[in-house]
């Protein structure tokens, strides 16, 4: 949901970008052989978005669940949450605490 | 970073952050790594976190814990980094006026921990293999 | 009297006695001498019982306990004697394999507590007066 | 409930008696002025019974409740118990422990 409409926009207007600091942890950060990245993504552009980028430049991330459980800025959110420059997106494996 | 520690948990530090003579019944709860006929020879945990996020979550937590019992007090400490079976994970101390509230509390804050306080946890087995706990499957502890 | 004590109690020490690697939830119940808005000044209150029938008692609620929650470990200590205002009166410690039978064996033991463990308190107010606890006019505590 | 029975077969036996220790308890000690008393029973007796024949015994004691909560033998028991020969009963002001 989302995506497709985002990516449209996307290509339609192409110009502004974001930079969007991705990390990993634990499991995830295992599977992709690292603990962060950082992603450039057309706005306006998803949690959803950032994590097909993610996908395209490091091949290793396509080794991660379809839809993993995403934070943005500290909080988390569902996948079609909207990014903007500067912003911090986290994927985190099954929560297990306590 | 209040809530989180790489030293191991004081109850007694954790229970006089939250009594206060107003406050007549005082609830605790402690996790700790568990090593028994369910697990297989886990040794000890090792615990990483999304720290600032931890951070930011436990605050959010326990301001809706707040909203629910005003009168309560909360402390809540989680410790990362190896921590050997028998120890503690996780202690939360809840005082409040009256017991019904304080047993509450401290139950709503652990079981809130445990659906949205970013932490994993990877388990050390005698034998040298490392497994990540998923929740959604055998739980390891607790 | 394992169950009865006239010093000051200790959370860790009661933690202890029931701990162990297989057992990953602790919970922990204080009672503490209640000085608040419903008290009018109680500084301390005086704790009695009836010793040897406390000791029973205790032994059979623990059982009862035991019964409906076999792999919990429980322990239980209650104070007699002046007890300022703050401090702890009882404590109580569960541990058990998971955390829910943690907490429901330990709330189950302090209800029974108020229910059948004959003991009675004498609240101790500044202004010098004192007054007999019934439990069943205004709960002085907890 | 099972007072006047008792009674009636103490009255018409009237031979074996029970010696039973007393006991009270904070505000009931301090309204009897005693903390303990020895009373004698003829069997069968019920702790109803045992507690009638404190108040007979000791003035005092008639200030407390018609019907206390009483222990036989350290367990809570209802006013119809049997007592024996060197039972102890104790009774208890509403409980206030925790």
């Amino acid at each position: 949901m989302g995506y497709l409409a985002s990516d449209m926009t996307a290509r339609g207007t192409g110009t502004a970008t974001a930079s969007i600091r991705v990390r990993l942890f634990a499991r995830y950060a295992e599977l992709v052989g690292r603990t962060e990245a950082a992603v450039s993504v057309a706005l306006p552009a998803t949690v959803g978005d950032v994590l097909r980028r993610l996908r395209d430049e490091v091949p290793a991330a396509r080794a991660l669940p379809e839809r993993p459980l995403a934070a943005l800025n500290l909080r988390q959110v569902k996948l079609d949450a909207r990014v903007e420059d500067g912003d911090e997106v986290a994927l985190l494996p099954p929560i297990a605490g306590g | 970073m209040p809530y989180l520690t790489r030293d191991p948990l004081s109850v007694e530090r954790l229970v006089a952050e939250v009594s206060a003579p107003e406050r007549g019944g005082t609830c605790v709860f402690l996790g700790t790594v568990r090593n028994g006929p369910e697990e297989q020879g886990v040794t000890a945990i090792e615990y990483s976190a999304y720290e600032a996020m931890v951070e930011a979550e436990f605050g959010r937590l326990l301001a809706d814990a707040g909203g629910r019992w005003p009168q309560a007090r909360i402390a809540v400490r989680h410790r990362l980094g190896t921590i050997p079976s028998g120890e503690a994970s996780i202690a939360i101390a809840v005082a409040a006026p009256h017991r019904a509230e304080a047993f509450e509390a401290c139950r709503f804050v652990i079981e809130e921990v445990k659906r949205r306080i970013p932490v994993w946890k990877k388990e050390l087995r005698v034998d040298g293999t490392e497994t990540w706990v998923d929740p959604s499957g055998r739980p390891s502890h607790v």
